[in-house]
Order: C-alpha cells, then structure tokens, then sequence
C-alpha cells in the first residue's frame, strides 16, 4: 500500500480551456490601459438620452443622486468636512466606468447597452464635470487617455 | 434597444453576440434578501432520511446525510433526530426546569433565568445508542454511508453548566443518580450517574449558535459529551436526585445490550471510538479507471481525542495512516483524509479510529466474536466498503 | 372514557386532576420528523436584518443578529449577506471555473471535478470590510449589536486548496495578481495578490458542513481567511492571473478608505482585530439591582489568533481579562466571558480585543484621530454600552 | 474593577420549589419498590378490555406484535438464535411498565387512561405469560412485588 498512498495527491482534472479564455463572455474585464475595451463609440449628447431612459429614475436628474448616489459633482470635495465620492471627484480611472456599467447598469439588464451606448454614457458623465469637453468622442481609444482628477489620490497599503 | 439612437451595427452585433453566451445570472439581478436562509434548490435532495413507526409518526428516527456532507459541523437542519412520541411543541415562556429530590432545596428555573447563567461552549458529536444498528444483521445493509451511521451528528452546543445549578440546589450526599425526564409525548425519562453531571454536562440552550431546533431539544437539552444520544435528554423539564436509578423503560427495556450468553449490559452511556469513510462510498461511482480519489470520512470517540485513523483498501492485510484535520477536538468528529490511487482492481475500503485511551475500532469480527448479533446498541465496527472492477462501491463484511 | 368498566371513583378522579396539569406537549404526540429542519416559530425574531435599495432590492446587506447568538459558530440561515445585485440562480451542473491569463495553461473546472481534489476544512471569519461604518457617524447609531456590527459571521468552510489548481494550471512568473469574478447580476470583479491565494485561499464549496447556501456564492466561493468580505468572492466563475491589479470599480470607487488629507487607502484588504460585547447590550434592560450579569462578546483578528480580551465598566478607566473559550482558533470568532457586578450604577461597558501580532484594538478616540470620519470601511474601534441607573443600554462614544 | 468581577460569579436564581416538587404532576417517576405508584387496582380481565380498545391496533391481538413489537410471550427466548425482548421476558421489573404506560400510551393521548386501567393493564400483559395468576388485582402494593423473569439479567457496566 505505502506505493499507492502519498500526500497530497491528486489528479490533474482541469480541461484545456484555451478556446474558452479566448471568448468574449471570457474576457469581460477592462483595464486602465484600454485592455479588454470593445469597439465603439459616443458622446455626451448621446450619453444624456441613454441615461434620461436607464438611469434618471435611481441616479437622479443630471446624475447628482437620487436612490442611489450621485456619479458627478463634488470634485475637489474630499479634503473637505463632508467629502463626496462621485465618480468625477473619486474614480482614479475612466475605464473602470465602462467595465462597470457594462457589467452592472442598469440592474435589472446588465450587459443590455450597447457597447457604443456604454461609451456615450461615460463621455456623458465625464463631461458634466469637464472631465472631458462635451463634444468629444469616446471610444477604446480615447477613453484610456482620459486623466481623472483623483488619478493619484490612492495609495496601495496591502505589502507584496 | 434604443430607437433615437444609431451607431454603426457592427459594434452593437458583436455586443449582443458574446451576452447571449453570458449564463442567465449574470444578465438579470438576482433574489432578494432573506431573513432566514435555507439550503440551494439544487441541494434538495440532500436530506435527512426518515424511517418511523407507520402507526406512529412520531416514532423512529432521521439520518443525517454523511455521505453529502464535508467538514465537520452538522449543520442544524440536518442533525440526526430520534423522538419517541414526535416534536413537541413547547412553549418557552412557560417552560420550567424543576431540580428536586435529594438535594437541600428544590428549585425551579425558567428560560429566561437559565440565561442569566455562565454559558460554555463545546463542539461535540451526539450519537444514538442504536446507530448503525444494521451491521448486526447477517447481510450487510446496502444503504448510503449515512443513511446507515448517520444517527450521529456533531455541533457546538452552548449553554449553561449544570454543576453551577446542582450546586445551588445543594446536592445531598446520598445522591448519586439523576432522573432526567423530558416534556415530550413519551415524558421520556431515564438515569444519568451524577458525577457525569458534575463533570461536563451543559444545559444547552444554543446550537450551532442559535437556540435549539425543536427537534434537537427547544427550548432546553440535557448535553452529555461523549455518551448515548438517549441520556442528552430533550426537552428537559426536570431532574431528580436520587439514590437509585429509576429502572424506566429506556434503561431497562430499551438501550441495553444482549449478550450472547443472554444478559444484557446495562447503563452502557459511553460511544466508543469509530470510524466510517463517507466517500466514497455505498452507491457513489469510480468514473476514472485508473483514478486518484480523495478518501475521506469522519472519526470519533466517547473517550476522548481521536488520535489516529487508517485506512486499507485490501480488506486490512495493510493499513496507512489517514491525516487528521484540525483542530482535533474531545468527543467530537475529526474529519480524516487520505488520497487513494485506484488501478482498476477489486478493493475494499476500510478505516480504523483509535483514541486517546488507546482504544482501538474493532473489526466486525472482533466486535460479533465479543458482544453476539444481538446486541443492537453500541456497533461500532468498522465499516468496509468494496469497490468493484468497475468501479461501483457496496456494502461488504469481509470476514 | 371506558364506559363498560368501573373502579373506585377516587382514584380516578384524582388522575384526572393532575394529569390536566401537565402541559399539553405531554399529552398528546407531537410532531413527525423532517427532511429538512428550521428554527423554533418561537424564535421567528431572530432573523438577519435587511437594508436594501429601495429602487434596487438585490442591493445592500442583511446583519446576522449577533445579539441573540452565542458560541461562536453562526448557523447558516443566519450568516450576514452582502450582495451587489441580489442571489444569482446558478445551477451547479453547468457552472464553471476557469483559471486563466498568465498560467501556462488556462483550465477549467466543473463543480463535479472539484469535489474529486482534496478538501480542507477551516473554521474562520468573513466580515464585510463596510461591518460597523456607523461608527464613523458623530452621532452613536442606537441599534442593537448584530444590526449595527453584525456584516461579521464564522462558519467552518471547506474545500479545495486554490493553490492546487493555480499550481496544475501553472503560475508564470509575471502572475502578481488574481481577478476574480462572480457570476452574479453584477459580474463582480476584484484583484487580489497571488500570494494569498497560494497561502490558504480555499475555494469552499461547503459551509457548516453542507452546501453553500445561495446567498453565500452557491456553487463556489473564494474563502480568504482574515480578509474583508469583498475579495471572498461569491458565485466565482473565473480566475484570471494578471502583472496588475484591473482597478475594478469595487478596489477603487469602493472598498477604499478615505483618509483626512484626501487620500485613500487601497488594497486594504486585512480585517484587523476587534470586538464587540454581544450581551447586556443594547435594547436589552438589566432587571435586577444590584445583579450580577454575564458579559460575553466576540472577538476576532483577520491577522491571526486572538490573545486576549479586556472589560470595562467604566469607560475604559480600569479593565479586566475575560475568559478566552476554547478553541482559540486562526482568523476565527472567539467568544469571551466574565461575570460583572452591577450595583445599580452608571457603568460604560466595553471589551478590548488584542491578537497575537500584538495589534490591540482601538479606542474610537484613537481610530478618529489616525483615520479621520470619512474612511467608511474597516471600523473596528472598541464599543462603548452605556448602561444607566435605570438599567437601560445605549450606545454612547465616551469621549 | 478587581473587587466587583470574579470567576465563576453568578447570581442564585433558582425559584424555591418545594410546592412544585411535591405536585402529582412532578412525581411521574415510579421506582422498582413502588415508590410514586398511586391507589388504584385492576385484573387481567378488565385489561383485556382496555387493551382491545386502545392498544391491539399497534400491538395486535394478544398482544404478540403488528406495526408495534409484541409486549408477551418469549420468555426463555433471550439465550436462543433469535432472542425477542418482550415486557415479559425481559423487562426487570413489572413497576416500569405502569411508569411507562402511564407517560407514553397509547401514543396519541398519553396520560389519558385511569390508574385502575392502567394497572388492569399490567395484569394483562404480566398474566399472558402467567408471571402473574390470571385472577390476580395488581395496585400499588402488589405491583411492586411481582418477580420479572428475567429481574437479574442485567449487568450494569457503568464504573461510578
Ligand atoms: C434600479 C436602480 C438603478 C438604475 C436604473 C441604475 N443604477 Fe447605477 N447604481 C444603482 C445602485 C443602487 C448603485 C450602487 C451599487 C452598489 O453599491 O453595489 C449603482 C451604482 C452605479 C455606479 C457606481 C457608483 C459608485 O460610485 O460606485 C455607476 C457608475 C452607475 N451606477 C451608473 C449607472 C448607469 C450608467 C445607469 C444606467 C445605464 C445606471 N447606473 C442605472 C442603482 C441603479
Ligand atoms: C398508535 C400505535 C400504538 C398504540 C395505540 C399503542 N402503542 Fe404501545 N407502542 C407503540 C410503539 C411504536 C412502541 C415503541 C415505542 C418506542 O420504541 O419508543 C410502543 C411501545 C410500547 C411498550 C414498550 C415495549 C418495549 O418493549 O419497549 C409498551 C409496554 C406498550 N407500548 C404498551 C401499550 C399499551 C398498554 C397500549 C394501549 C394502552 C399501547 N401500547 C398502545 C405503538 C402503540
Ligand atoms: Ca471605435
Ligand atoms: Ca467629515
Ligand atoms: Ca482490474
Ligand atoms: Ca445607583
Ligand atoms: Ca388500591
Ligand atoms: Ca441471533
Ligand atoms: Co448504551
Ligand atoms: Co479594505
């Protein structure tokens, strides 16, 4: 028996997935570097028609909040006694904005935008704080160049 | 999806496209929150077996499924049940716990006072007297691991320690037993030596963290680490001090043990050491010919500390030593694992608990050769599961 | 009631008299076994408190009442929830995981094959690294204990050492970080450093000893012991090994803690040692006076075991040891104890966890000063119950 | 703070229960010398009777076992291939069968029948197998006197 017994053993059972990881439904996350962007393009007069129909009603009338939290304004604010965490005053990326909308928003329908509505509702919420100027297109490659103002406002405490 | 607005098709088509492969949870928001959770759908069948009296309802006993189950912790829903007259229903604003009988003043407490008292917690595993009672039969049972052992079930009881109560009542040194009698439909009653009680018995009114399952004891039970399921007595109303044991229907009657040469062994309170491998086992399949699978299974003692488990796939001409998982703990389950390789031949898997008393888990024949096939409390062999060339496992005695 | 037979009117009368004093649920039987167990009805108020989005249900968190629990296991009905966008329905039979990005070879894994590796089992922590941000509000929240602190539970998980898998898949050398992903109506996504991962990541396909529940990631979850609940992620579907962290709107937007100067701490992932006295309380009313209660608490270090535990009645004047309850365990609730006299005066309790990295808790004082009010996340300063001359408890800050 | 905790400290609070103690309903136990049996009496004939009507559906006719196990006969069986347990051959003494008709049958309504009936009852069962004479009344004082077949088969293995 000593020749069959060992620890740990165990069989190798993972299946090749190669193909798999190579799918789109595989490769959902977006990077600061515009990694894992899809094609596509919008902006903000675009991106305020899209949010009028799926946001309005949880993020409020021009995205400052309603039932759920404001994702504009209040840049400059968290050095101040009551500092607000929009995704304007806050988020040190702009791509983090497309990977999540895509795969949260709206709630009841997530990944139901279009990857073109996805980038004219980031270039909508950008430009209400001048992020970006309001007639500019967003698209895989321009949305990885935006600078958010918070861009430098983290610091990594977890020690490799 | 959206009519005023256009965009070149390509880009909303290859969107579409790879969302329809999404699964479906991740393309719709999901359930709400709950108040009180409850197991996956998909898990419905991992359930607690019941065999009762057709006449009786309330009569006979669930198994806890062992062979669905990993870890250590039973979980509450699943903890193995034995009533004699069904769940009662009981409740706890009027529930009294009266201490009489030899002792210097009687007295009774409520729920709410018991609360008021030191609690401790231990994680401990009961075991009905008759579990695994099918082993004594000729044939070996062919049912799935727990539903044949599964009158054992392990969990962190908490509650108070009744030494602190005994002592309050002040015990009279005649005392040396205590009847313990339960407010259920049978008034269970039955003995318990009072040292035991003075030692580590817990009034338990918490397990796995919450207040007792009716099923387990609501709203107080008796907990006695290490000895039979029927002396930690559910829904406790009363213990009394006595000089002798009552000699009631489950000490005398029931919960014996017949001996081959026709008497029986009395106040047998203590679950000796055992073992059984829950996978795989009865009713799983070897899919991969050959294979490396994971033995594991669960070991326990009335005794104490479970100190080492073997294991065999020959029928005992060999044995190796399983490792145990941590933290081993007294009178309470001890999860072995052992990896096994599998080359297509015909084996049997066993595995053998040894404890912290140096008692050893008999093979079936020691334990028949010892105690006869009349016994039906107290089996505690160890359990051989064959595994044939093609890789189905059965219920086998080896001997 | 037996009409064709009579005997002495007396004695059966007087059988008649007593037998209508028992309580009902020892005349008659009681209930039939289940498959499946549930708590008392009349413990239907101990339930997880729910906050959700009033727009977005699947929204927000559900507390385990820790005020009504004791021992240290929390049942599985009762384990905290945090959800992004409610319970997913994932059916195990088509749910997979797939490792990928910088592996040798990316796999995947059904639940099914899983189950074949070996498991381990821990008994550990998970606490949402939002548990107890009322505290950083000027104003002491009056809610009870487990409303107020309870996004903190301990069960005992098990399964598959992750380092099994990444190892068969074949870590490159640039692999620093692991993105996980759930398979959930939120699709969350979370970096974490791969080194934990390898150290005593579990991919727990058990809780308490059955199944995940589905409000725990049914099929499968990412269990890191000591870590905030966020990076323990639910209803994984993928692991996918990157140089850099992706900046996922939950490592940055949120999960990050605001420091006065503007700044935020990022990846702060380790849940630092705290504790909390479950009982007196607040809500709960202390009847007799003088009286003597039982203090007890939790007390838990996502850095390792917890040493010790300090009580005050008297607004961190003067403290005292409690008593540890074994086991001690790594990364896990542990339960303390001791008795405390109250002579009828104005008395502010607390406990003081230190760990065996010789962190200690914090006074909130001390949390305030280094870390300002608008952190939110990772608040674990000592709790402060003021207990009034009435009786009564509150929440008070003392300074 | 040292002089106001202590280990273990708890408050006595445990009612005085001597009252309570001494009520019927809390002195259910009966004891092999008789202690706890009240006045009553009742023959084999009357228990015939009474087990007709509420117990032969479980137990059978004569008692001998149906979807509830026999309560007579096999006395001298226990050495044998197949030893059967039944009240009279192997219960020690006859007192525990009053303590435990009275608390637990007939399942459905435990408590319900009379102390005459239940000692009826004894006689019943002890007379089947004739540990008792078929004329004999069997109450509170001649119950405890009734020598079990199988009274010294026991030995007790518990070390106190
Ligand atoms: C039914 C309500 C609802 C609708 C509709 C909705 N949201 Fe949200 N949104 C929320 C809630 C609630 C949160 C917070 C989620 C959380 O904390 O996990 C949120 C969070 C966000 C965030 C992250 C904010 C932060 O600071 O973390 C963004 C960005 C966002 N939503 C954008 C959108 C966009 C764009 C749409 C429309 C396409 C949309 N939402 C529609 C409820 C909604
Ligand atoms: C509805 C079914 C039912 C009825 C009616 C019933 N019994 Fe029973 N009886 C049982 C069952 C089932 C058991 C076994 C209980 C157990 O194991 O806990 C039992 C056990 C007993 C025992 C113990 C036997 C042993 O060896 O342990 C006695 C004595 C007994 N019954 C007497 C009676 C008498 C007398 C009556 C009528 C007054 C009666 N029973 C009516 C079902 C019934
Ligand atoms: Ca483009
Ligand atoms: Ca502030
Ligand atoms: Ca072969
Ligand atoms: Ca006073
Ligand atoms: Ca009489
Ligand atoms: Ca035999
Ligand atoms: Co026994
Ligand atoms: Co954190």
């Amino acid at each position: 028996i000593p020749t069959t017994y060992a620890q740990p053993l165990y069989q190798p059972l993972g299946q090749k997935a190669d193909t798999l990881s190579s799918k789109p439904e595989w490769n959902l996350t977006i990077f600061p570097d515009g990694r894992g962007l899809p094609q596509g393009a919008g902006d903000a007069a675009q991106g305020k028609k899209i949010f009028t129909q799926h946001c309005v009603a949880c993020h409020g009338f021009d995205a400052i909040g309603a039932s759920a939290m404001p994702l504009v304004g209040e840049v400059g604010s968290l050095t101040s006694e009551y500092p607000e965490k929009t995704v304007n005053s806050y988020w040190p990326y702009a791509t983090t904005l497309f990977d999540y909308i895509r795969r949260s928003m709206p709630p009841s329908s997530p990944y139901s935008l279009s990857s073109n509505e996805i980038y004219a509702l980031c270039a909508y919420i950008l430009s209400q704080d001048g992020i970006i100027e309001s007639g500019v297109e967003l698209n895989e490659v321009t949305l990885p160049q935006v600078t958010m103002p918070n861009r430098d406002g983290f610091s990594v405490i977890h020690q490799q | 999806a959206f009519a005023s607005f256009s965009l070149p098709l390509i880009a909303a088509q290859k969107a579409a496209d790879f969302t329809a492969n999404l699964p479906e949870s991740m393309r719709q928001a999901g359930k709400p929150f709950s108040n009180y959770g409850q197991p996956s759908p998909y898990e419905k069948d991992i359930i607690r077996w019941i065999a009762a009296n057709q006449d009786m309802p309330g009569n006979g006993v669930s198994w806890s499924p062992l062979h669905e189950l990993q870890g250590t912790i039973t979980p509450n829903g699943l903890h193995y049940e034995r009533h004699h007259n069904g769940v009662p229903d009981i409740d706890p604003a009027t529930h009294q716990l009266l201490i009489d009988g030899l002792v210097e003043q009687p007295l009774s407490f409520s729920i709410e006072t018991l609360k008021r008292y030191p609690q401790t917690s231990r994680i401990c595993f009961i075991e009905c007297g008759g579990n695994s009672n099918s082993g004594w039969r000729n044939i070996p049972i062919q049912s799935s691991a727990g539903y044949a052992h599964g009158l054992v079930s392990n969990a962190e009881w908490t509650g108070v320690p009744l030494s602190y109560l005994l002592q309050e009542a002040g015990i009279k040194p005649e005392a040396k037993w205590v009847i313990a009698e339960a407010a259920d439909g049978a008034s269970l009653n039955i003995s318990i030596p009072i040292e035991k009680l003075l030692d580590d018995a817990i009034l338990a009114l918490y397990q796995n963290g919450e207040r007792l399952r009716p099923e387990n004891g609501y709203p107080l039970r008796l907990v006695l680490p290490g000895w039979e399921g029927i002396v930690n007595v559910k829904w406790l109303r009363q213990l009394r001090l006595t000089d002798t044991p009552v000699m009631s229907r489950d000490e005398t009657a029931q919960y014996t043990d017949l001996m081959p040469d026709g008497s029986a062994r009395q106040f047998s309170f203590i679950m000796d050491a055992k073992s059984l491998i829950t996978s795989p086992s009865l009713g799983m399949h070897l899919s991969d010919n050959p294979g490396i699978y994971q033995v594991t299974g669960l070991a326990w003692s009335g005794r104490g500390k479970i100190t080492r488990v073997e294991v065999s796939d020959d029928s005992g001409e060999s044995w190796l030593d399983a490792e145990l998982q941590e933290p081993i703990l007294d009178k309470a389950f001890t999860r072995f694992n052992l990896p096994w390789q599998w080359q297509g031949q015909y084996a049997v898997l066993q595995s053998r608990a040894t404890d912290d008393s140096g008692y050893v888990q008999p093979s079936r024949e020691a334990l028949v050769a010892n105690r006869g096939t009349d016994g039906f409390f107290h089996y505690n062999a160890i359990v051989s599961w064959e595994v044939t060339e093609e890789g189905d496992i059965n219920h086998v005695y080896p001997f």
